[in-house]
């Protein structure tokens, strides 16, 4: 009841009912702040204590000699689509949070938009990479999970041995994608069921779809998931920007990374760039 | 917690004599000081429990904040006159009848004898469901009760609505727009000066405020310059009872015709909307045009583009046509025989 | 022309007036001048040493069960003294009729305070403290576990297929048959009403065409004449659907009660319509013998039916005094008098009117749909028939109707219960008649209304209808049309600018007297009339008006006449509740007999000390004389010698007929001096009923939709005038009441939620000076009723009928009959219909 | 009208030096009318004795021409210290929301609802109430006499509202039209009566008081 109250803020409903109504604002604050603080973390650890990572040598000569001077890394399609859904994202995140901390412009009708080009963007994603794309290459599987173990041992300085290079996406970023899709879809489907309260061309207002308690933890659930994002995005930025992830950033707007980078970190048996 | 109401709950009382100790308590006290003026709107929150400041900073006392003063050729009203003496002003009647005629369809006598114009103009809305502390979008929630299928809004907003559709019922303000007047605010930093129709704000802007007034700041005076000094001017106000009742709608214009042609207009509607609509529109596509009827139903079409009935205040589009064309082209008398 | 008086030995003939000296004069009541002074003391106005209040727990939804209760927070608060719940309140008791009849408690009646609330604003506790701000914050720190159930506010949706009903138990209200009587017996009581689930067929919904109210299964009906036949025969049929507003009575005063006990017995300072018959209804609340409760109620800030007996919610300050052994106010808030302060259900009706070509009505087929809230089955259904009934005398009707139950504050009568209704039912149909065949509204009225013993209501068991005493409607009607200059205004041009205008002119009628009071006086030997007056004073002025009688017959000046009234603990006779307009008449015939009763005594006690027989003696000028001069005595010395006679003179003997009531009070005043007191056992031919034509002229702002009302008129066949400014005041202060149910009064509600938005004066609408007409003006007819001996009815309730729908039928003049179907009209209902050219109100939704 | 000046506000208040506790004795000492025993009423904020503007819970009210020392609350309206510390139970409460007029009582002779103005902001000014109509020897008000003999009123529960405003609308237009008088009356809601019998009964009043004045 207590931690309940200091997420979520309450109201008292027309029938004297206290029933959720949406999160605490601060908590923009706190994800803010955590994001920081992670990147900050990470950062002082990748200066000061990481050790650099040894992997598995896999690609055989004859395997690494078929790879290309510019590996293809994203489609123009999947490049598109990332960079509308960025900037859908911010849209969204701008004209829900400025708002709060004190920044008021009519800022509804721009969110449920850039709202609804984030759905378009995402449904068309799924579709993209359903049939377009190597679907299972984002999510971690289970030798995804047993390098994790490995380094993990080797960090702290027990034996074991050295973990495989990766296949298309690092562990992080698979574990990322997937914690974006939880927030995402969360966001995106309380987002869509909200627009029922606002005014809209598509459908008649009807705040009354769901009673009183839905709909307030659809409001939490919707927040609690924005608020998240906010630290996703700012951790997804920091990543882009480091030195050594820099080239996948590039290739999110180029389309390829180099072959030195490929070999260097991706295993060609689990990630084919091979002509 | 139950719920009761009709008792105003403990709160610190401070009636300042000056308005600078008013400022420093208000900016001390911050969000939890509740300033009042006349006191009409402010205790049916507290005494409905709604609205809970802990301290609240009555102006009563406040000598300074009272009267009319003329200034080169305009007026000054500090913003604690009651409209009663803003009502019986000899310059206000003599040149700026629209003001007059604007507070005194406001309310009843006696709430005319305490209410201020300061108050008048900053009042929060009156939607049913927001006022009987239903925890809507502008009390902090993140739902319209009275814009749903099923919601009763007769005297809801046909205009700007954006997620509220609660409508400014000041009877003072219109005219107050109609002569360019200006509102004088003060905080403990200085002093800051903006047009009427600039100190209101909708709920896009901010869904819970009424005004650009924020915690710590007065609004001090109201200036009237002397613009519209003895021009023709139009109020009505359309409303069920003929006492107490807040406008269905309201229309105020002021208008300087020369040789049977509109020289120069200002036309302002209330109730339509979340503040009040000064139609820009309407005045410059009348400008320069002869005032006679025709003119007046040009003006009335164009007052009501856009305009978005709900369910129960659909009538409000053709009100709002009548009374704009009225407030340019007149009334039509009955001549009964 | 009426008939001659059988039982008035003052009137003799109608055609030449009686030469009263008090009654039809104007004169300054008892109370007035305490009231200018501010010294008149309401309910709230009592104080008592170490006094508690008390304030109210309402529940915050519309039908709900209470689970939990946890008040353990708010009583450990200083100050905090009680807690009443609906644990604490004696069960609901049975009551007994004046025949001795039992009936049976209402188990699904309402009790003051409850677990099961019904509609929001519910009490459900009441908590006691040094003071109200102590009483907020404690119910503030009470949590209460609410198991919300499905609710019904509109009587329309809860009658659909599937939908809520307001009670667990079902949606309506039945009357089962009652059985039939058993020779040599008293009859049976009415039996209790039960309520049943009632849901009409989706078929029922779509046959209704759009604005007409669907007609599925009804509850009660009856029927006179070959109705089918009369329609049939009709050459104009009118189908009309009409809805009539729920109001609050909103009296100014709310219903406040302050309560103490002392020596057994509690002392309840009350808001109340009438004295003595609040002391029954709050003895069976509480579980108390008469005896042990007093009502002090000497001002009631108004009624109009709210509070005939006071209210339930005065037994809570009552029960809360004997928990905590000091007095206790509870006042209640406007906001809470919203809730508990009584309303008058609407009903949605639809009635089948047929005309002959002349305009005479062939026939009526009425069906009626009562939203009775969530208590009592509400008479106004079927009272709304009977008024058309009587009304428009029709050959043949039929009557169908149902009470609904919805999760809406409770109902109770309001000035004209039912026929109020039936009047704002069927005035329109009347109105749209004259223009459709082109007859004059006043011709067309006057063609249909009673005259004489009039037929009222369905067939008895034994086949034959009822009838009224007498109706000089017609008579009423022409004197207005002279009055009004109507045809002068008819001849007026109808639109001229932006305005139209229209004159309009409705009859209503209603219940004018009850029978079977007693009246109870003594004249002193200080040679004054010490009058005791059991009539509520909520400012109808009958608490004196009708003891004017008592000086009139016994030639007493009324200076000489004393009136102690409000306090039950003074020795009050046995009166009428003061609703439903039967106070003048009743109280009247009590004055009337116990006036007879004082002259009879007086001429015994004359004529035992000079001699000759009583009738020999003849009272006048303050004494008892011979007729033809001779021997006399004072008042003042006959008050002596019935002292010194005692027996039957000074009260030591009471007559057997009298309420046990009166003689409790006439034995505490035994020899005092010449005691009267006796029953009103006099016959009467017939129901009293009064009646009232209004007149109206309005303007409407065809740009706005606004309209003002430039004239009223009422013309009221009342009988014979007692006080004239009073019954001018009754006249139009109750048009006035009927005027806000056309110009603006009514509930809102959220449907979705079940709740009322509009709880405050600006959102119901009661109107304002600047709201009424610009010119009022009133008249009566004058001829006495031929079934009393004064000739006297009340008054209170037809103006209500007449003057809503004298406004509503001047509208129709001016603007059309295409524009509402419901009232109140305002200016959005007007504006939209003018511009859309077909009525554009919602029908049939409630509450809106 | 009296001068607000800050050394006229405090003037009627207890000099500043004095203890809470040497307050409360003078109080009780003083026979001051005292307030029932409200438990909740100290608030969040701690009375700031030396901000401007701090008020104190004793005061003294001018009511029908008399000092009248009283223990108010800070949220005490004047309908309620009138009718429950000063036994004045002539002013009513019929919806307490400014919605009826009939608490109305005159402020420095311009009517205001009781039940919507606190009672510290009616100090220093001369309020009048219903009881402080008539003469002392019981003459009544013309204003009174006229509602006597037009009986203008039903219940009377709005009556002395009515009056009030009528005594306070007759100080500025002394002269006025039926329709002037009820737009200056317009304030009181009746739900009894017609209001055109309470206006017969107010013309009448004020063609009294042209008489006597």
């Amino acid at each position: 009841m207590d931690i309940r109250a200091g997420v979520v803020e309450t109201a008292t409903s027309p029938w004297g009912q206290t029933v959720p109504i949406h999160i605490a604002f601060y908590l923009i604050w706190v994800a803010a702040i955590g994001g920081l603080a992670f990147l900050m973390v990470h950062a002082i650890y990748v200066q000061f204590i990481a050790k650099k990572q040894a992997h598995v040598e896999s690609a055989s000569p004859e395997l690494a000699a078929k790879v290309p001077e510019k590996v293809a890394r994203h489609s123009l399609a999947a490049r598109l689509f990332h960079w509308i859904m960025a900037l859908a994202m911010f849209a969204l995140l701008i004209t829900a949070f400025l708002p709060k901390v004190g920044y008021q412009f009519p800022w509804v009708t721009y969110h449920w938009i850039a709202g609804l080009v984030l759905t378009a963007s995402i449904i068309f994603h799924i579709i993209h990479a359903s049939f377009w794309m190597d679907f299972w290459s984002i999510w971690p599987d289970k030798i995804d999970i047993e390098d994790a173990k490995r380094r993990w041992l080797r960090a702290t300085g027990k034996a074991a041995p050295a973990p495989r290079k990766f296949a298309k996406y690092p562990m992080e970023n698979k574990m990322y994608h997937l914690t974006i899709v939880l927030a995402g879809l969360a966001v995106i489907l309380t987002g869509v069921f909200m627009m029922k309260r606002v005014r809209t061309p598509f459908f008649t207002r009807n705040p009354y779809l769901f009673g009183d308690m839905t709909w307030g933890l659809m409001y939490v659930l919707h927040g609690l998931a924005g608020v998240g994002l906010i630290a996703l995005i700012m951790v997804h930025i920091y990543f882009a920007l480091r030195p050594e992830k820099f080239v996948i950033t590039k290739s999110m707007v180029f389309g390829t990374i180099p072959r030195e980078h490929y070999l260097e970190h991706h295993d060609p048996e689990r990630w084919a760039a091979t002509k | 917690m139950a719920i009761v109401r009709d008792i105003m709950p403990a709160f610190e009382l401070f009636q300042p004599a000056t308005v600078d100790d008013a400022l420093r308590l208000a900016d001390k006290y911050g969000k939890d000081a509740w300033v009042m003026a006349g006191g009409l709107d402010t205790f049916d929150w507290l005494k409905d429990r709604i609205k809970r400041p802990k301290v609240v900073i009555d102006l009563s006392q406040v000598a300074e904040l009272r009267g009319v003063r003329e200034v080169s050729g305009g007026l000054e009203i500090g913003a604690m006159t009651t409209l009663t003496e803003v009502v019986r002003h000899p310059v206000v009647r003599e040149k700026f009848s629209i003001l007059s005629t604007g507070a005194e369809a406001a309310a009843s006598p006696q709430i005319r004898n305490q209410g201020t114009i300061g108050g008048n103009v900053s009042q929060d809305a009156r939607c049913w469901y927001y006022r009987g502390g239903w925890k809507c979008y502008r009390a902090g929630g993140n739902i319209c009760f009275a814009d749903t299928p099923t919601a009763i809004n007769r005297e809801h907003a046909i205009l700007n609505a954006d997620r509220c559709v609660a409508v400014n019922p000041s009877d003072s303000a219109p005219a107050l727009i109609a002569l360019e007047a200006q509102m004088v605010i003060r905080n403990t930093h200085g002093e800051r000066v903006v047009n009427a129709e600039d100190y209101f704000i909708g709920p896009s802007i901010d869904i819970t405020r009424m005004t650009v007034l924020k915690p710590g700041d007065l609004l001090t005076a109201i200036r009237i310059p002397a613009t519209w000094a003895g021009a023709q001017f139009y109020f009505e106000k359309v409303r069920d009872r003929q006492v107490w009742d807040f406008p269905l709608m309201n229309v105020a214009s002021a208008m300087v015709v020369t040789g049977g042609n509109i020289e120069r207009i200002r036309i302002v509607v209330n109730a339509a909307a979340a503040h009040p609509l000064r139609l820009t529109a309407v005045e410059d596509a009348v400008r320069g045009k002869p005032r006679n009827a025709a003119t007046g139903e040009m003006g009335g079409k164009i007052a009501i583009a856009g305009a978005e009935p709900l369910r129960y205040n659909g009538y409000k589009i053709p009100l709002m046509r009548n009374l704009v064309k009225r407030a340019i082209s007149g009334v039509e008398e009955a001549q009964w025989t | 022309m009426p008939a001659k008086s059988t039982i008035n030995p003052l009137v003799q003939n109608s055609s030449e007036k009686p030469a009263y000296k008090l009654i039809g004069q104007n004169y300054t009541t008892p109370d007035l001048v305490a009231k200018v002074t501010g010294r008149a003391k309401y309910a709230e106005d009592y104080r008592a040493e170490g006094m508690l209040f008390a304030k109210l727990l309402l529940s915050p939804v519309p039908h709900a069960h209470v689970r939990s209760i946890d008040a353990s927070e708010a009583l450990a608060m200083p100050g905090v003294k009680a807690i009443l719940t609906v644990d604490d309140l004696p069960a609901p008791a049975d009551a007994m009729t004046d025949l001795g009849q039992v009936i049976p408690a209402n188990k699904l009646g309402e009790r003051g305070l409850t677990n099961d609330p019904v509609y929001q604003g519910e009490p459900i506790l009441a908590v006691c403290a040094v003071d109200e701000y102590t009483c907020a914050e404690a119910i503030e720190k009470i949590h209460i576990e609410y198991e919300r159930l499905p609710h019904a506010v509109d009587p329309l949706v809860t009658l659909r297929p599937g939908a809520a009903n307001a009670r667990v138990e079902g949606n309506v209200w039945v009357r089962p048959d009652p059985p039939p009587p058993v020779k040599g017996q008293p009859p049976p009581p009415p039996p209790a009403p039960q309520v049943q689930e009632l849901k009409w067929t989706a078929q029922d919904f779509a046959d209704a065409k759009d604005g007409q109210l669907p007609m599925g299964k009804a509850t009660d009906h009856w029927s006179f004449g070959d109705w089918e036949a009369g329609l049939k025969n009709a050459d104009l049929v009118l189908d009309e659907t009409f809805v009539t507003p729920n109001t609050s009575h909103q009296t100014l005063e709310t219903r406040t009660a302050m309560a103490y006990w002392q020596n057994g017995k509690v002392y309840v300072h009350c808001s109340t319509q009438s004295t003595s018959q609040t002391v029954p209804a709050l003895a069976r609340w509480l579980h108390l013998d008469m005896s042990d409760v007093v009502v002090i109620s000497e001002y009631t800030g108004g009624g109009f039916g709210s509070k005939i007996t006071s209210a339930i919610s005065a037994i809570i300050p009552a029960l809360l005094s004997k928990k905590t052994g000091a007095p206790v106010m509870m006042r209640i808030s406007r906001e809470e008098e919203h809730y508990i302060g009584r309303a008058r259900p609407s009903i949605h009706g639809r009635l089948k009117v047929g005309f002959t070509k002349d305009g005479r009505i062939t026939a009526i087929d009425m069906y009626v749909i009562c939203d009775s809230g969530p208590y009592d089955p509400q008479g106004d259904a079927n009272q709304s028939g009977r008024m058309v009934s009587l009304m428009y005398q029709p050959p043949a009707m039929r009557w169908r109707g149902l009470s609904v139950l919805t999760n809406t504050p409770p109902r109770v009568s309001q000035s004209q219960p039912g026929g109020f209704q039936g009047i704002v039912l069927m005035e329109p149909i009347i109105s749209k008649a004259s223009r459709k065949l082109g007859i004059d509204q006043v011709a067309i009225h006057r063609i249909n209304m009673p005259e004489g013993k009039a037929n009222i209501g369905p067939p008895l068991p034994n086949g034959k209808r009822l009838y009224v005493t007498s109706a000089f409607i017609k008579e009423a009607l022409d004197i207005g049309h002279e009055k009004f200059r109507w045809d002068e205004r008819k001849a007026l041009p109808k639109r001229s600018g932006t305005k139209a205008r229209g004159i309009g002119v409705a009859t209503s009628c209603f219940v004018g007297g009850s029978v079977g009071f007693d009246g109870l006086f003594v004249i002193k030997p200080d040679g004054k009339i010490y009058i005791q007056s059991g009539i509520g004073n909520l400012g109808t002025e009958s608490v004196s008006d009708c003891h004017r009688v008592t000086a009139e017959i016994l030639g007493v000046p009324w200076e000489k006449c004393e009136i102690t009234w409000g306090h039950t603990g003074r020795n009050l006779p046995w009166t009428c509740p003061s609703g439903g307009s039967q106070t003048t008449h009743a109280m009247t015939r009590a004055a009337y007999v116990a006036a007879l009763d004082a002259k009879d005594k007086l001429q015994q006690i004359a004529a035992k000390d000079h001699g000759g027989k009583p009738e020999d003696y003849e009272v006048g000028g303050e004494r008892v004389y011979r007729k033809g001069g001779g021997a006399s005595m004072t008042l003042a010395q006959a008050a002596t010698r019935a002292i010194e006679l005692g027996g039957i003179y000074d009260g030591h003997e009471l007559p057997k007929g009298i309420n046990k009531f009166t003689a409790a009070s006439a034995k505490n005043l035994t020899g005092q001096g010449l005691l009267a007191v006796a029953r009103d056992t006099m016959p009467r031919d017939g129901q009293t009923h009064s009646y009232v034509a209004g007149f109206a002229e309005v303007e409407v702002d065809l740009e706005t939709g606004k309209y003002r009302i430039l004239d009223y008129l009422a013309v009221a066949d009342v009988g014979t005038v007692i006080h004239p400014r009073a019954l001018g005041g009754q006249v139009l202060g109750r048009s006035m009441l009927g005027i806000g149910h056309a110009i603006g009064q009514k509930w809102v509600y959220d449907q979705h939620y079940g709740l009322p938005v509009a709880k405050r004066f600006h959102h119901t609408k009661p109107p304002t000076i600047l709201d009424a007409p610009e010119n009022m003006a009133w008249e009566a007819v004058g001829i006495p009723d031929p079934e009393t001996p004064i000739g006297a009815r009340g008054i209170g309730e037809p103006p209500v009928g007449a003057g809503c729908m004298a406004i509503l039928n001047a509208l129709s003049d001016a603007l059309g009959d295409d524009v509402f179907r419901r009232a109140p009209v305002l200016a959005d209902t007007i504006l939209a219909s003018l511009e859309a050219g077909r009525p554009m109100e919602e029908g049939l939704t409630a509450h809106i | 009208m009296p001068d607000k000046s800050r050394a006229d506000q405090t003037s009627d208040e207890t000099p500043r030096g004095v203890s809470r506790r040497e307050l409360i004795k003078g109080v009780i000492a003083a026979g001051a009318v005292s307030s029932g025993a409200y438990l909740f009423r100290s608030s969040i904020v701690r009375a700031d004795q030396a901000a401007a503007g701090s008020v104190e819970r004793l005061v003294t009210l001018s009511v029908n021409g008399q000092q009248r020392r009283v223990d108010v609350m800070k949220q005490e309206t004047l309908a309620t210290t009138l009718r429950y510390k000063l036994g004045l139970t002539g002013t009513k409460l019929g919806c307490d929301r400014s919605e009826c007029g009939a608490c109305t009582v005159l402020i420095d002779d311009v009517p205001h609802y009781s039940c919507s103005i606190l009672t510290h902001t009616a100090r220093g000014k001369q309020i009048t109430t219903i009881e402080g109509l008539a003469s002392a020897d019981g003459t009544l008000h013309p204003v009174q006499q006229g509602v006597v003999s037009e009986q203008g009123f039903q219940c009377a529960f709005c009556m002395s509202g009515f009056i009030m405003a009528t005594v306070g609308f007759l100080k500025v237009n002394p002269n006025p039209t039926r329709a002037e008088l009820a737009h200056g009356i317009s304030g009181n809601l009746c739900r009894c009566q017609d209001y055109d019998k309470i206006l017969t009964a107010m013309m009448c009043g004020a063609e009294n008081l042209r008489k006597v004045s």
